[in-house]
């Protein structure tokens, strides 16, 4: 056995993952089922120096994490629906501001207070469009538990890098189940750093390359003397009302996640090449799903499995060459049927594209999934 | 191979700790390991469940399927979980009425009275359910049983536990499985 | 001592708030404390919400954070929290602070973290024109009370002493060299600390209520208020309905993130330590 | 060196001032006038420099400076070289 | 000039048109540019008996709205982006507990606090999805100063026949703007009426036909003495955890919508028969929109316009059956683009759909959007 | 007096709280209050948040709402302002009523509007798992205070006297009695009434924290408070770290939904009679 | 009538009680004992009717009566209709 | 035919209310009008702009595209909006200095002046304006203008402001229109 493999649980090792990524900074408020995030961070994050507040509210919880991460700290917050929703408005502060953030948000049954213990996949439009106004936010889908361990990692990668807010969509099969993990060595990555100015002279705090580019952050308390505003902004920071202005930041930080798209692309592929059938899910349902795509192969049937990693941007051309050759389109997911509205949209009538929604409380069995495959064959 | 494990029970007993060792365990064996388990306000009192895949290879669906073992502590686990078992083990406390149609594939051991008498303590029954269930499916040597249970039981009881473990492994070894058990 | 405007973005002045309104004149007096004190401008951090009042930060020279409406206190917790050598100030007004904001302010009173806030009270939501506030008084116009208020104002005085904060003090901005003394005690006490400065909105505030223009409504702040001090010598009659100002609670309370070093300085490892935890959430629920 | 009366000049940024009176009317020896909707000191010479015009205004449009020697009073540059369009009354 | 003809601006006729539907009660807080309704509410509900409530945030007022409507009275609450965020999590509660209230959301520009007076087109997307967990709403887009009145008045009626969150999704343009308008004389229309049970006798406060069935709704304080709870419940009003009871639950609130989704369409179509271009739009954008499309009429090109008045459910019918000439859709929307994802989801790649999205703050002037057709013909 | 059971949902019962967990014995006693009252079932609304405690109205039977969490006291205000001749209680745990909902808690004592608000304050969240909430005490024990909590509780009871309350009383489940008295007494008040009850945990709170069984904590707690009567002749020294039980606040003040009727009387006309208004809000902003 | 010693006898939902020894702790005549995890008056005859008991159980799990007469302590049905499971101690 | 009207000056001045008499008088006229504004942090004292636009038929789009009369009470209002004029008429204040470019169109009236000294009240420069306005375009009778004035202004102003209106109206009836501006 490696000496590193450990048996976690999913909420233990997006904890991990974030520990890894230098995360300094956890604000939050219990809410099953991310809690155990909360409670690890509060035991861990001072044995490496960093702070754990408990919070008022969700609404407190990711403003504290703006702040946190404004003095150069990494920040992260978690929590599930309900709250959720509540982090909201700040989501969309953290967006136009352009403040590295990481939330996860470990779903259940919703909406309202639902069926709390039991999981589901329901807030996938909620991540891309729970705030007012245009904004793009990068979400990302664990599908067991060493990728909790990973794509929390990725996740300060990415806001770091955007310097956007990146959800991980975490739901509560995977948050809860324990499985093997080897923790990876800390000398074998690299820990994200922020790109930072040189020197007060002539910061201009959102001075950037108007088509995506990503402005340089430089932390408070260090003689830059910013002004951070969740008014429109030019580049000095300075609120504006101008159209021009408007204009530009807002294409800017459309641009700065739509011009990635590929490099944000991540997902996990198996049998796709020939198939005639696909089944494109995510998270615990695509579990489910990869077991009936083998079964299916197995007698014969030519499934293919699509695992979408990056939910957010979502990937219309991996999408499009990726399915080619499917006549049909499986989306199974526990919710009444949301991913598969952008896949709808995405493939352009070139293929079939089947619901598969489940909203019971429960993940799917395999079973479930290879009858709709049956089916479609 | 695949090796599907149910742990139920009441709430107090302790049998998600027995399903983490297991899988521990396992997983210090060089296999995978995946434990699941159901939450849920009747958990408050009410009936748990926990469960435990073991295999070989990758493991692409966490939950049991098909359980190859069905641990049932309770009337109650055994009434609900015991019908819907297939071809697998089902394994009761001694204490739990057996039920005709499934009688056939039932083995009845006296855990919880093992754990209070010769163990000497209630509380270790879920680990001396662990000692049967190890025992009986083979799937993690006494050795890496021990190593899991010490790392993960509450500092202090260590030596209970491990007793708790033995008594649960001979348990197992004394009983033969019943007629219609083999999977 | 520094040039007073120094203390400026000056490209952003003059200021857009109306005149005669009282917000500049309680952010210079927050300038003259701060340079009485001879802090450093690169380490402080001012926060703000949204309202007529948050605006202030936008035309100061240090660090500014100007959020959402009624979370400067919870985004300056995660300043301060995150780098405690920092000082911050939050800069906001009765809605922001009170309304809206007003859980925010409770907790954080509660936590005693080093936070200074100073609440810009002019009895109205400016910016949106005019609507009645948690502190507008009973009976009193605005656009969403045109029968009179029916509501009660807050003590927001006794509000944050009854909540924890460790310094409390209300003046105006009429009584500018004690709002400047206060604030000055504030930014010392090391803890939670809340100046209140009554204001005044003559643009809508004061035309609703018919008081007048700017000197009209200082004159009507002026007279709504006793000296600590004084009140201590005056009949009861003399005193009601009147506020109180000058220093109006004080104490020696652990500060929170003072605190937090206290109780985790004696836990430290590093990452490779690290050994996996069993964490069951078997009961957890809603 | 006998004690002399103090002297004080005010600095006026005129861009800034928005001649809401309020350093007008409550300036207690009444130093202070507005024309054409800006602040003027009128009669600077019984100004007692208590500040309280300085302090109280909201725009941040008038300080008020001790005389030390005239011709700082005089040197413009000296006080506020960031404001072009501003008067400097003594 | 008709004897009701009177200058109104949108707010105002929103607001008269929830009095004429019978509004009760009102909570609100502040907000640009939707205060006028709150303002004008404070001034006429007590006129007519009603009440209003200035509350200490705007999840408060959708609270008290919620609560106020338990009661039996029409409530609705106004506000603008970020108070709409916030409201999120009470708005899947009243999805969940199927309470009616009407929330306007005059939208503005965001994200955060953004260009708070200038108008914008960006929560469309928010209304649909901006809750944790799956929920059907109804938003309708008042299109002139006219529909804001008869939008709101719908709104309730929907509210009350389907017991649904109804969201109003004006836009600074309409609300603000000041137009002739006609009331109707009250005698005409019909004041919606919540279906009541007649006895608490037997009364089964969610007992409903499973495919998208209404239940009754008993107001508080008449014996009834039914639970209300944000769990998922049985027909009873209890609180259940069981697999059945979620899955048939969701499908149910899930059809009630789906299946009425022609009976709530809602649109205003000029020249679509035969056109080879067509412009979907709705609210302010739709102005510019048709004054374009008329100018390319004249001008001898088949241009067709189709303004959406029911945004959510989504008519992904009628889209395709008023859009079957077309070979180019046009979507002009004051955003960087939402609608268009809907249409192009919807149109299934039987036409070209192109974004036309606009983040200056400003209103579209006409001529942008006939540069636009005229490129596209 | 009717027969205890017959406030209950029968079909509901047992219900599903811990062993020991005091939260039944609160309700056992509003329930005893409400019955001593002879209060109309019919007319009664119970509004709870979430939490364990916020379980309580799903027991009833009366017109039960069981919103979201921290949210209850702002349902409430609905309910009782839409229709003033109903009895509006509000049953809530500290983490429902002053964490999360702590804002719409001060402002509803503000208003000093007709609701009861009991709250079941067992110093934890207890559905959640035992995390430390604004209420438990400094230095205890939680699941995200493994090293002992760095925070301060808040006094609630101050906090809703310094909010505007009309009535605010403390008592324990313990103290059951008392706490039944004070419930009544908190129901005939017409205005914004507190009860706060002190109770168990023993699942998370007492375990965490090794005090024992439901019988120890009951004592601990028992321990923890000094009856305000008792109070008033003992020396400071005894009174220390303790907590005051028995009624500690009383007053007369106007109640909102009264005042608001009499403020809104006169106003009265038809739809037809609208004439149509001209407001501008020109200066409107963020 | 001369003064007589009153008698009470205990309601006890056994299916409620989750034998968490509250009301046996606090009990101030020690009446009250834990029979297999529940509730069992072993001495009713020295309850003193303070019903503190029945006002602390946080499970409505027991009723304290006072004996009126014999017959009605003996009649079941008209305490408790409602809940089959349970056992009536007098 | 389609009127539009584009009202410029500065924060205070009550351009807005003048805006909306105007589109109530053409309404009262019979005709359907839409009447639109700016709004903004600048207008804490700033820049002001309310539009106008009157038809007989629809009006489909509510903003002025290109105005048929711009009316602008400041030096600052005229340099930004009157280099945007097309072919209307643009009708500044006499305080105001003409700019070369657009000198042709503009004309030149004393509104400020009228206001403050003939009728008496600097405030009333917004009717004023508003007679002027409704004199030059023809849009609306004396009558409907009154109307329209009686019922929008404050109680206790009506005389005031009626007399505002004709002596704007008065204004316009005195002023030819500038040779640039027939559009
Ligand atoms: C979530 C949210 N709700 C409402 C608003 C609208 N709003 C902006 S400022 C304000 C009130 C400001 O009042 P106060 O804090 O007293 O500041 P003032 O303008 O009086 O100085 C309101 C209601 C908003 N921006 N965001
Ligand atoms: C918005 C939101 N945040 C968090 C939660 C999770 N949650 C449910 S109950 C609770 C705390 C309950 O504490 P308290 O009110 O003290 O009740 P108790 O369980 O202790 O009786 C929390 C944090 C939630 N349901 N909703
Ligand atoms: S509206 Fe009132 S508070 Fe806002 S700037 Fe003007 S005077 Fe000041
Ligand atoms: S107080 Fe300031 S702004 Fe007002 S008149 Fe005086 S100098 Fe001008
Ligand atoms: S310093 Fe004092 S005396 Fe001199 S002008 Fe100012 S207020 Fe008047
Ligand atoms: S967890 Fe605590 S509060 Fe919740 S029911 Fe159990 S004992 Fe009561
Ligand atoms: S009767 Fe009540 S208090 Fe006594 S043991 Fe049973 S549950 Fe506990
Ligand atoms: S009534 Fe009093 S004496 Fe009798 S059993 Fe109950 S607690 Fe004991
Ligand atoms: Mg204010
Ligand atoms: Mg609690």
């Amino acid at each position: 056995m490696p000496k590193n493999a450990k048996l976690m649980q999913g909420n233990e090792a997006c904890t991990m993952g974030a520990i890894a990524a230098g995360l300094q900074f956890f604000a939050g408020y219990p809410i099953t089922p991310s809690t155990e995030i909360a409670e690890m961070c509060s035991e861990e994050l001072p044995k490496f120096g960093g702070k754990f507040i408990q919070m008022e509210d969700e609404i407190g919880s990711i403003a504290a994490c703006i702040g946190a991460s404004l003095t150069g700290k990494k920040a992260m917050t978690a929590t599930s629906g309900p709250g959720f929703s509540l982090m909201q408005e700040s989501i969309g502060y953290a967006s136009l501001c352009e403040i590295p953030v990481v939330i996860v948000n470990v779903q259940r049954m919703g909406p309202s207070t639902g069926m709390p213990t039991s999981p589901a996949q329901g807030d996938i439009m909620q991540a891309r469009w729970g705030t007012h106004g245009d904004h793009q936010v990068i979400a990302l889908a664990p599908g067991n538990v060493k990728e909790c361990f990973e794509l929390t990692f990725k996740a300060f990668v990415y806001a770091e890098a955007y310097r956007v807010p990146v959800i991980v969509l975490a739901d509560e099969v995977i948050s809860h189940m324990r499985e093997k993990v080897v923790l990876p060595d800390p000398s074998s990555y690299k820990i994200p750093m922020r790109a930072m100015p040189t020197s007060p002279a002539g910061y201009k705090p959102y001075g950037a390359d108007p088509d995506g580019g990503v402005p340089l952050m430089a932390p408070f308390g260090q003689g830059y003397r910013w002004h951070c505003t969740g008014l429109f902004h030019d580049e000095s920071g300075a609120p504006s009302g101008k159209a021009a202005v408007a204009d530009q930041l807002l294409h800017r930080l459309d641009r700065k996640i739509e011009k990635n798209v590929q490099a944000l692309e991540d997902y996990y592929v198996e049998s796709m090449d020939d198939c005639d059938v696909a089944v494109v899910s995510f998270g615990s349902s695509a579990m489910a799903a990869l077991s009936a795509v083998r079964r299916a192969r197995k007698g014969g049937l030519k499934a293919g499995m699509l695992r979408l990693k990056t939910i957010w941007p979502f990937p219309d051309q991996a999408i499009r060459r990726l399915c080619a050759s499917a006549k049909k389109i499986i989306v199974p997911e526990m919710n009444l049927g949301q991913l598969v509205l952008e896949v709808e949209r995405a493939i352009h009538g070139k293929a079939e594209v089947i619901k598969l929604g489940k909203v019971t409380g429960e993940l799917f069995h395999p079973d479930e999934i290879y009858k709709a495959l049956k089916e479609a064959f | 191979m695949r090796t599907e494990f149910r742990l139920s029970g009441s709430g107090g007993q302790g049998l998600l700790l027995a399903g983490i060792v297991l899988a521990e365990a396992a997983i210090l064996e060089g296999k995978n390991a995946v434990q699941t388990q159901s939450y849920g306000p009747e958990a408050r009192g009410g009936s748990s469940k926990a469960e435990v895949v073991i295999s070989e290879d990758e493991i692409d669906y966490p939950k049991a399927t098909d359980p190859d073992y069905l641990l049932a502590l309770t009337a109650d686990a055994y009434k609900t979980y015991g019908p819907l078992m297939n071809s697998g083990l089902i394994i009761v406390d001694s204490s739990v009425s057996l039920d005709a149609e499934i009688k056939a594939r039932t083995l009845s051991v006296p855990i919880l009275a093992a754990a209070a008498d010769t163990v000497g303590k209630k509380v270790t029954a879920n680990i001396v359910a662990l000692g049967v269930l190890g025992g009986l499916s083979r799937l993690a040597t006494r050795d890496a049983l021990r190593k899991a249970v010490t790392a993960r039981v509450p500092k202090g009881t260590e030596e209970l536990n491990l007793k708790a473990l033995d008594v649960g492994l001979g348990l197992a070894a004394q009983s033969g499985t019943p007629a219609g058990s083999l999977k | 001592m520094a040039e007073f405007l120094d203390y400026f973005r000056k490209e952003r002045l003059p200021h857009i708030w109306c005149p005669g309104c009282g917000h500049g004149t309680v952010t210079g007096a927050l300038i003259r404390a701060i340079d009485k004190l001879g802090l450093d401008k690169n380490k402080i951090v001012m926060v703000s919400g949204i309202g007529c009042s948050s605006r202030a930060v936008g035309y100061l020279d240090f660090d500014t954070l100007h959020t959402t409406h009624g979370r400067a206190i919870a985004f300056a917790t995660g300043v301060k929290h995150a780098k405690p050598s920092l000082k911050v100030i939050v800069m906001t007004g009765d809605g922001d602070c009170t309304a809206i904001g007003g859980n925010h302010f409770i907790h954080a009173a509660r936590r005693n973290i080093d936070i200074t806030t100073i609440i810009m009270n002019n009895s109205t939501y400016g910016m949106t024109s005019g609507q009645y506030s948690p502190t507008t008084p009973h009976g009193m116009l605005g656009t969403t009370a045109p029968y009179g208020n029916v509501e009660h104002e807050f003590d927001v005085c006794e509000l944050a002493k009854a909540s924890g904060a460790s310094y409390v003090a209300r003046a105006t901005s009429f009584h500018v060299t004690l709002l400047t003394d206060l604030i000055e005690k504030a930014l010392m006490n090391k803890g939670f600390s809340v100046v209140e400065a009554l204001t005044q909105c003559p643009t809508y505030f004061g035309r609703k209520n018919k008081i007048g223009g700017p000197v009209e409504l200082l004159n009507w702040i002026k007279d709504r208020t006793v000296n600590v001090k004084a009140a201590a010598a005056l009949p009861p009659e003399k005193l009601a309905g009147k506020l109180l100002i000058g220093e109006l609670y004080k104490a020696e309370r652990p500060e929170y993130c003072a605190t937090y070093a206290e109780t985790t300085a004696r836990v430290q490892r590093t990452y490779n330590d690290y050994k996996g935890g069993n964490r069951g959430c078997e009961l957890n629920s809603d | 060196m006998a004690k002399q009366k103090k002297g004080y000049f005010h600095v006026i940024r005129e861009k800034y001032c928005k001649g809401c009176g309020i350093c007008v009317a409550f300036c207690p020896k009444q130093v202070l006038v507005l024309k054409n909707g800006k602040v003027f000191p009128e009669r600077p010479e019984i100004c007692i420099g208590c500040r309280m015009c300085e302090f109280r205004c909201p725009d941040f449009a008038i300080e008020v400076k001790p005389i030390e020697d005239t011709n700082q009073a005089k040197d413009v540059n000296s006080i506020d070289l960031s404001l072009p369009p501003e008067a400097h009354h003594a």
